[in-house]
Parts: structure tokens; C-alpha cells; sequence
């Protein structure tokens, strides 16, 4: 059986390559906990701004057929209740407790510092901030914030499959501190119901994520790989072992998936990670660091 | 030779009502053109373009059927279609009810019973015997009983004032018609009704020992197991199956239910 | 039945508004031809550079399940065959003609309104332009060079979906003396093997067209109808005609395809029309101006 | 619950070499441990990781077979396979021969021949009476003779220098056996080799009115129709289908192809 243990950092060794991305059930520290007892080797909350946000009508999502589209509004408790939540998962997890990677989101530098400050209070395992699409200077500055106020813990820079120039806006963040980058977040989309002649969501556009997702995340991945030397958290479209390979060969170290519940349910950590095996089994691979980028070499 | 694009039977498509009926002052059915292949308790989206989306139970399948209170924005909304007007309906999701044993005991609580009528059915043809235990607070509030009584099912009706059937709560006809199975083992409750009058039941059932499926409900957003909105606590009696660990403070309606099962 | 006729501009007036997309057999006369009998309102030929460029090895492209990925290398004959090769065009096509759009593509100023000057020799119907994806300066000047050397013949601002700020992009276009935009030039995407551990294409990535592409197109084309009033050129995984509908309801004037023809041969054109009009018929519309940008009244 | 993801069937898959025959000098063929479902004229691209990909065509489905004769890059490699070793396949594409009338007069030059196998199994079972006929500069480039010699099929044999069969070109017997048929419109040509002697076979089928079935070659990129590179003009005598407008001066192999239908 080949080595599966990944030691992201100093600080931090997962047991598998397997994670629950941000978003998915991430605010329900309940639900966190049924991630870890499912075999996420590592959670992640939802993206939580400084103060609540209620979230939008339905329909807020929908499977399009070639994967899905969401827009829940940025639902999310706020960041004061966030620290509580991660609280409340590690407390109630016990035993299966995994890492928890608590995510931040702003439109600005002050409010991203402002809720670094705030979301430390809960001692995530790391703090993943979303960069802005294309503004360099902005990206420089906002990663140097977090990295400031993050003292010791480590932080990941989470960047879109629309960020221009992607392998340059992940050097900018590494050379700023971050010390991961997790890519990728989804794509603007919009689903139209001809019959009606309305867009199906209520807010009209949202985000496109799952199986049609993964080549676009694949190009961003390989795009960031050769520009960084940090370890990249891949993502984006992973539903099966053969996916995660995939995206792991482009250069991710380890690999989130959030989609994937919705097609395999909870069992889709176990179920992708199995699959996963069985590839690195009868391919031959022995660990991670044999996969990790080989099709660069 | 064309190819055949991809899954898109999950989107929502356009259905058109065909009969409207009256189930009682606040309730009614429509009955849509279309069909749509589903299993009792599953429940499908109706959207309502411009003013949002809700789950409702299949009440049947061929023709697709839905019964509908009239308590707020959308099914208040959906109160005013007449033959001919259009609705926007995706699914079927979620899990069904199983048909299980030699006896079926039906619990519908108010609009609740909108599903029983299709598990009825379907239970009668694979020669189930089935009761039927519809409760509500006054007797226009009941629904679907016109229908039952055209079943050969055991029929029993109760509402708090007494203005129909047994005056009380559905749990008594329903712990008397538990009490008098030969073999309990081989008969299962089936209730769809109000978080409480589920535990209710469920606690009721703990107590004799028998089988039951409850279906759930809960406010829903995505209805695709990955908000996390539609999450509740399983009650205590409930067993987390081992192949889906922490489920069971963890239980999303949308996806793991809204039929749970205890046997 | 319902009017299709399209009047895009006082010099062009199309029968229907489906046309066919640059790139798709838009390096043959003979295949212009073939599109134009088969029902394409009008014909664009594929992206022309100043000198030719011979392509790339197999693999090229692959159905990959949600789409297609292809990537040619830019293969082109050079703006000066692309000239005769309009001409042939004409000339075989006879009677059954329809209007041609001379697609150019360039890395900088000097070289669009060089590749404008020459291929207006051919006297294209319209002549469009492929925009860098977000330099707002770059995009104002490659306009102005192209609207100034094109002379009486209308032009085409073509916009990738990767485009930052989209609608603004669009804009600018307008203000510089674009006559239309066309929307979108599909996303960058990688397929890898597993099994092989490589890229699948031979350039290693490509660009994703088809269904996958449809949800994203259409918010592209939604942000640009509110911010120009120039017809738009939609397109971007259109191959029914409830995605034809859809693409006009979000603001398209007329549809181009392309994947389509993998999907549906080049009886697509047709097809998709009888779809389209079936779909007016039953829902009531009597013109095109009454389902352009629908969803926004 | 799992749900099936996508039309992901055309992309390229794996394949595992189970043996490998000599045909000739310059020719052999690859059996493969996987089958491919698939009809006789129908092609498959074969990948080679790092190196490149190509069109071959189907020459046994069931295991999946592939005939290559070694003249460059691709071919030369897949020419060092051994049994165990791995190739990149997707497919098939295009459309294939379709089985007609009663007599069957399969023509292949070179490693043209190699659809013609499958074929005139296909035919065989359809109860067709099948003629074979190969045709090779020399009798060391001849294909699958052993194959034909063991099927109920009349075999007719050419080369140009007389080391095997007849001396002469391949059409010296067709035409032979065309002027001896009963009825020439219940017959059928089905030819598979160089676009010359495609062109030649369907002048001498012209003169007798005879249907005949051509499958093209050409240099493919796409494999989908969409680049044009595959695309040939057809012989004056082929009638352009109603449905396909100016698809007489624009022939797509990859798509349109690779086989032709003159009746
Ligand atoms: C799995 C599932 C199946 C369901 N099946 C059915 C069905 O078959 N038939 C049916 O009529 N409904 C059914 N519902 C409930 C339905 O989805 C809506 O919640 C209900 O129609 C109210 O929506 P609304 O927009 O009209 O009311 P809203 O405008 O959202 O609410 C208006 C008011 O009504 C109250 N209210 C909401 N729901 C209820 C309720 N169920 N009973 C009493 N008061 C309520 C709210 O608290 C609020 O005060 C089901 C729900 C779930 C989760
Ligand atoms: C529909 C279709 C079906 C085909 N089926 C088969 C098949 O079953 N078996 C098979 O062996 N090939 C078949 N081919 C041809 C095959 O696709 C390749 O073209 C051939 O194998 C040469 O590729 P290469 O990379 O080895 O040669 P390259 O390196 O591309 O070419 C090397 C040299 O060989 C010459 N050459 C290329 N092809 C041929 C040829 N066919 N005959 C003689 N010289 C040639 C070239 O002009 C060049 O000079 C088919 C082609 C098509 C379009
Ligand atoms: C329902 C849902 C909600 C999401 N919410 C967030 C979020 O709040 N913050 C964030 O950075 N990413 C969010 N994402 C994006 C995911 O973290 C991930 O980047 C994306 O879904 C791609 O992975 P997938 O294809 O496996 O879903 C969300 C995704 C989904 C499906
Ligand atoms: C094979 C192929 C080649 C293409 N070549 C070009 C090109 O040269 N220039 C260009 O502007 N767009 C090119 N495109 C993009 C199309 O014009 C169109 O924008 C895109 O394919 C989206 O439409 P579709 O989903 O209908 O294919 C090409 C597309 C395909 C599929
Ligand atoms: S409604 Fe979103 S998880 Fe159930
Ligand atoms: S190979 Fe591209 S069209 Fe045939």
C-alpha cells in the first residue's frame, strides 16, 4: 500500500490527501464533523465575512448536466460565530478530529486583516483567504496583511479560475508569505430557463463547479505549479480517484473536493481516496511525492 | 448520427396542469399532464419563476400530482393555478419509502398525508395490508380521505375537536392497531407529518418494538445534500448506519432523506 | 411563423441568425461553401495572422464527456491567402453566398490595423477582431487601429470568456467604433491522462467549447447587453435550439456555432433553426426583437 | 446513490497489447486484451503518449484488432509492441460498410485489406456470398492471406510482379468477376486503399453500374469535423445526399467518412 500521510508543513500532517473544501456544509460544525468521521483528512469552513449574511431565495443551485451552479449568497454566520463554530467541531469531532481550515472573506485589505485578527482566535490549523481576481498590487497587499496578523499559523491563499495570470498571482502570494495556495474557486456562470424567460437563480449568475470544472482547474493547477514552490490544495471537478490523480500529476499536493458529495454523497472521501489507491497500486507509485507534478518531469 | 449531449435530467422543466381538485378549504391537488418515474416519499422542486422554489412531496407519479396547503408565499401562489397554467418542477429527490412486511400502518399528519396515497398504492400491489391513520386538527383539514375510502385499506380518522372520526390524536387508533398485530417484526409504520409528530410516533414505535420510516422536513436551499440547511438530529432510537459516520447529528433531509429508517 | 430575418446594420441583412463560429472548416473555401448551403446565415473564417502558421501534432482535440477541447496551434494560411480564399469562397459558393466575416487575430496594434488594411482587400462583410483579454488601454487602441483602417466595413470586437470586467471590455469596444461584439472565445482547459501521466494535447492545454461552455457564455453575454447597444454575436456551446433561445434571451442578437458540428454535423445549422422556431412558435414570439435580451425586461 | 457523471465515452482509454502476428515484412497486427464495439470500416485513433496520434482501422472488434504497416513515426513505434505493453485508444468514429445485396467483392490494397477481415466476417454471417480480393506490389507486402484462406470466401490474389497470384493489378480480376455476376445490382464493391486506386475501382464500378462502398484516407487533426484537414473532393459519380448540400466538394473522412456509398 503506498504512503498516503502528508506532512503539509511543520505544523501539519494529514493522514490522507483528502480534504472537504470551503463552502460545503461548512457551516454546520455538526456537518464538519460527519466530513472527518467520513474520511476528509481535513476540513474547511465556509468563506465567513465580519458580520452575518442571511444568504439569497431559491433556487440558489441546480445540476445543469454538466455540473453544477450555486449561488447561496455568501451565507455565513460572521466571524465571531465562525471562531465559536470550529470551537464547537473540535469539541464534538473528539476523537476524529482532523485539521480544520478556517476560510476569510473581504473586498478589502483593512477588513481581511480585521478578520485574520479575529478568526485566530479559534486556532485554525490554517487561515484560507479568497485573493481578488487581477489586481497584483492589491493581491501583494492583502496576502501580506493576513500574513501579518496570522502570527504562527499558516495560511493558504485561495484563487479563482477567472484570476488573470494565475501562475503570477500565486508567485505574488507566495513571495508575500502565504505558504500554500488552494485553487481553484469556481466560475461565474448563468443558467436560463427559455420557457421561463428568466435565469434560474434567483440572483441570476452563480458558480460553476463540478465535472465541467476540472479541465479548467487542471490548466490553472499546472499554471500555478510551475511558478510556486509551495504546496497547492487542488480542486475543482475531483469525483473520483482518477480524478484526483489527475490533478494531483498536474501538481497539487493534496486535493479538496466539494461537488462530489452531491454526486457520491458523504462515502465520496473513502470512495475517491479507495480508487485513488487502486491507481497508485497498478501504476506503481510507492507515495505522494512520485505523483505530485509528474507530468512536468 | 447524433450524440447524445449529457445528463441534464436533473434541471427543471416545464409542467402543465391538467385538473385541479379541492382536497379541503386550505388544501388542494394538481394534477399536472406530465408524468415524472418516482417512488413514494421522494419529493421534487417546483419552481415558480420570479418568486422562488419549495419542495413538495409526489402525491403520484403517472400523472405527476402534488397536494398542496395554502400557507404562505409559494403555495399560496400555487393555490391560484387553474388547467392549463404552467409550473417548473425538478427531480424526483431523495429517498422513498420501502415497502417492508405483511402489515403497513400509514400516519399522515394535516398535508402530510399527501404522500401516503401513492405508498398506499403501491404497497396494495404487492399485497401489503394497509392502515391508514390520517389526524388532523378539524375535520376541513383533513385530506384525501374521499380517495382512501376508495382503497381496500382500514381507514382511521381522528381530529382534535372531534368533527370528524375520533376525537384525539392519530397515536391512539395507531398504539390500538400496533397492539393487535399478530407479528410485529413483519409490520412497519410509515408517518409523514411535523417534526414533532414524529418523534412522537417514533417514540410510540420505540416503546412496541416496530419498524418505522419517517419522512422529514425541513427548510431546504440547495436540495443537493451541500448548504447544509436542511440538516437535523436523528432521534436517539435512530441507528447511524456504519457506512455513514456522524450522520446521525448530522442528517441532511435533502439527501439522506427525507425517509429515515429504523428497524 | 415567426420572422427571422436579421438586420444587423444598414449593409448587412441576414436570412436567419444562426451563422457559423471562427475556426470551425474556416481555413476552406469549399467547407464556407458547404456551412452556406447547409444554413449558415453567414460564414467567418478562421483567425488569420500576417504569415502563415503550419499547426501542431496530434493530438489536437477530444471530446472529453462535458465538451470539447481543441487546440490547432493557430493554423492559418496568412492574411494574404486568407484574401483569396474569401474570393474562391464567392465564387464557388454562387447563388448560394452569404455574407462573410473575416476573422484576424494579432498580438499588437501595428499588426491589427496591418492584418485590417490587407484583408479588407477581400471586402468582408464585417471584419472581426480578437481582444487581449484585459488591458483596457491595449483593447481601446486595437480597436481605434481596426475601426480606422477598416474603412465603410462594419467591425467585430471578439471577447474570451476569461475577459476581466467583460461588460466594461465591451464597452470600450463600442466607444472605440466597434459594430458588433462577438461573445465568447472559449477558456483554457488541460485534459491529462492518468494512465500515461502527460497532457493529452499535444500543446499540452487548449480551449473548452461546447455544452460546458454554454453556462458561462451566457453570463458573459448578460454583462455585456447591459453595458453596450451594439447587436452582440453570441455564442459559446449553443446546439439546440432552446440553447439558441436562451443565448437570446440573454442578449444576443444573432447565434454563431461551432462545437455543434462535432455534435450534430452540418445539418446542425437547420436543425437547430426548426428547433429555434418551433420553440417561437409555441411560446408566442413573433420576431427576434421581442426575445433579444428578454430576461432583462 | 451514485450518480453517472457524462458522455465521457469518446475520450481515450487504455488498451493492453494481448498479441502480436506477423502479417509481413512491413506489416503486423496488434490484438488487444480489451474489445471495442464497433462495425468493419469504422477507424479508432490510436496515442502515443509524448509521440503523437493516428487514424487505423478497425480490423477485429471483438478482441480489438489493429493492422499497421510500418512507413513512419507512429507506425514504427507501435511496430516494436509486444504483448503486455500499452496503447492510448478512442474511437471508433465515422461510419462503416453497411452489409448489401447478395454478392460482396471486398478490395484492398496493401494495408488497405486490413478493415476487409472484419468485414467479410460480418458479411459471412449475414449470409453474403463474399469475393476477396488483395492486390500488393509484391508478394512479401500481401495481408492476411492465411485469415481469408480459412473463411468460406473467394479469394483472388495480384501482384505486380507476379511473386503471389496474378500478375497484374487487382481490377484485372474484379472485373472478371463483375461480368460474370447474375445480377449486378444486388452486388456491392467494397474497397479499402490509396486514394488512386479508390479512384480507379470506382471509374471501373461506374462502367458496369455497379454500388459500390469506398473508404478513404486522408491526413486527420481533429478526428471531429471540425478543423477540415481531412477533407477530400469526390469522384463525379458520386451523387450528393439531399441532406448533406455541398458535401460533394467537401468530403470530411473523419465524419462524412471514411466510407463512401455510391449505388
Ligand atoms: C421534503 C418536504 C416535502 C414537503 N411536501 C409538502 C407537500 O406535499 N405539500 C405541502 O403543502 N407542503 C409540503 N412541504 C412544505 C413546503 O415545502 C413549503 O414549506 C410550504 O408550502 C410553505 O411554503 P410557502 O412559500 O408557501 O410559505 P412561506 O411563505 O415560506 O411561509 C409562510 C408561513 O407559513 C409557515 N409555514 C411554512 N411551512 C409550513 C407548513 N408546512 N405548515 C404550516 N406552516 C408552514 C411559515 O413558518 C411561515 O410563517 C414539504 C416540505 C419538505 C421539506
Ligand atoms: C481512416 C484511416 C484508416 C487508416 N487505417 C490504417 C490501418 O489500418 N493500418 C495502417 O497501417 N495505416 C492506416 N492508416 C494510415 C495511418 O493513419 C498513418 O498515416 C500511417 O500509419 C503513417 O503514420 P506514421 O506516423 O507512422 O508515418 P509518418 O511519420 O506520418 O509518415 C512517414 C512517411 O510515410 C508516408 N506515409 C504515411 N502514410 C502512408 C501510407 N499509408 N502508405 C505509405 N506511406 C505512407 C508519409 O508520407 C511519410 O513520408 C489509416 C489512415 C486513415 C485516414
Ligand atoms: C455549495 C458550494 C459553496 C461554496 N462556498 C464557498 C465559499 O464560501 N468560499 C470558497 O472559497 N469557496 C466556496 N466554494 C467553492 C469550493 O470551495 C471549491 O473551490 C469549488 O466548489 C470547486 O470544487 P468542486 O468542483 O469539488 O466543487 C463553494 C462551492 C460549492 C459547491
Ligand atoms: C476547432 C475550433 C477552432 C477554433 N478556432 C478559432 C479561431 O481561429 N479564432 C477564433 O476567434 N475562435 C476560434 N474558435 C472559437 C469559436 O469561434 C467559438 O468562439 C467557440 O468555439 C464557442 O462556440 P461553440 O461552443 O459553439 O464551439 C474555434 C473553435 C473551435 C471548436
Ligand atoms: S438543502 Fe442544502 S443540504 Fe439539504
Ligand atoms: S480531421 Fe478535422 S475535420 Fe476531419
Amino acid at each position: 500500500m503506498p504512503d498516503f500521510s502528508c506532512r503539509l508543513s511543520d505544523q501539519i500532517q494529514l493522514k490522507t490527501p483528502i480534504i472537504l473544501a470551503s463552502g460545503v456544509s461548512g457551516n454546520s460544525d455538526s456537518l464538519l464533523v460527519r466530513a472527518a468521521k467520513s474520511g476528509a483528512a481535513a476540513v474547511t469552513t465556509k468563506s465567513c465575512t465580519l458580520k452575518y449574511r442571511p444568504g439569497t431565495d431559491n433556487p440558489a443551485s441546480s445540476d445543469w448536466g454538466c455540473g453544477l451552479i450555486t449561488n447561496l449568497g455568501m451565507t455565513n454566520p460572521g466571524v465571531d460565530s465562525m471562531v465559536y463554530l470550529i470551537n464547537a467541531y473540535r469539541q464534538k469531532a473528539a476523537d476524529s478530529v482532523v485539521p480544520v481550515i478556517a476560510n476569510i472573506y473581504a473586498d478589502n485589505v483593512e477588513e481581511f486583516a480585521d478578520l485574520t485578527a479575529k478568526i485566530k482566535l479559534a486556532q485554525p490549523d490554517i487561515v484560507e483567504f479568497v485573493l481578488p481576481d487581477h489586481d497584483q498590487g492589491l493581491i501583494a497587499e492583502i496576502t501580506a496583511a493576513v500574513r501579518a496578523n496570522a502570527g504562527t499559523i499558516p495560511i493558504s491563499a485561495k484563487i479563482s479560475a477567472t484570476c488573470v495570470a494565475i501562475g503570477k498571482t500565486a508567485r505574488t502570494a507566495q513571495d508575500k508569505g502565504a505558504n500554500f495556495i488552494t485553487a481553484v474557486n469556481p466560475i461565474p456562470g448563468m443558467l436560463i430557463d427559455a420557457f421561463a424567460a428568466k435565469p434560474f437563480l434567483s440572483l441570476q449568475s452563480g458558480w460553476i463547479t463540478g465535472p465541467s470544472l476540472k479541465p479548467i482547474a487542471l490548466k490553472c493547477i499546472s499554471d500555478i505549479y510551475k511558478e510556486v514552490s509551495i504546496p497547492i490544495i487542488g480542486m475543482g471537478g475531483v469525483s473520483s480517484g482518477l480524478d484526483m490523480a489527475e490533478m494531483m500529476l498536474a501538481g497539487a499536493s493534496i486535493v479538496g473536493i466539494g461537488s462530489a458529495i452531491y454526486y457520491r454523497g458523504y462515502e465520496a472521501f473513502t470512495k475517491i481516496l479507495e480508487e485513488f489507491e487502486t491507481f497508485m497500486n497498478t501504476e506503481g507509485y510507492n507515495n505522494l511525492a512520485e505523483i505530485c507534478g509528474k507530468i512536468w518531469r | 448520427m447524433e450524440k447524445p449531449l449529457f445528463n441534464e435530467g436533473k434541471k427543471s422543466r416545464v409542467f402543465t396542469v391538467d385538473k385541479v381538485k379541492i382536497e379541503n378549504e386550505k388544501t388542494h391537488s394538481l394534477i399536472m399532464k406530465e408524468s415524472m418515474q418516482s417512488e413514494p416519499g421522494q419529493f421534487i422542486l417546483v419552481w415558480i419563476p420570479g418568486m422562488g422554489e419549495k419542495p413538495f412531496s409526489v402525491a403520484a407519479s403517472d400523472p405527476l400530482m402534488i397536494t398542496i396547503a395554502d400557507v404562505g408565499k409559494i403555495s399560496g401562489q400555487i393555490d391560484r393555478y387553474q388547467p392549463g397554467d404552467r409550473l417548473w418542477i425538478r427531480g424526483p429527490f431523495g429517498q422513498g419509502y420501502k415497502p417492508y412486511g405483511e402489515n403497513a400502518l400509514l400516519v399522515g399528519g394535516g398535508y402530510g398525508a399527501s404522500p401516503l396515497l401513492f405508498l398506499a398504492e403501491t404497497l396494495l400491489k404487492k399485497d401489503i395490508n394497509v392502515h391508514v391513520f390520517l389526524g388532523a386538527r378539524s375535520s376541513d383539514l383533513l385530506i384525501l380521505v374521499d380517495e382512501f375510502e376508495k382503497l381496500p385499506v382500514t381507514l382511521h380518522i381522528t381530529t382534535n375537536d372531534g368533527t370528524r372520526g375520533i376525537q384525539g390524536f392519530v397515536t391512539v387508533p395507531l398504539e390500538e392497531t400496533i397492539q393487535n398485530l399478530a407479528d410485529i417484526q413483519n409490520a412497519c409504520v410509515y408517518a409523514c407529518g411535523p417534526k414533532k409528530m414524529l418523534f412522537g410516533i417514533d417514540a410510540l414505535c420505540e416503546r412496541y418494538g416496530i419498524p418505522r420510516q419517517l419522512s422529514w422536513e425541513a427548510i431546504m436551499r440547495c436540495g443537493m445534500g451541500l448548504c447544509g440547511n436542511c440538516k437535523i438530529e436523528m432521534p436517539d432510537t435512530w441507528k447511524e448506519p456504519a457506512d455513514k459516520p456522524g450522520s446521525k447529528k448530522a442528517w441532511l433531509v435533502c439527501k439522506d432523506g427525507p425517509t429515515s429508517f429504523t428497524k
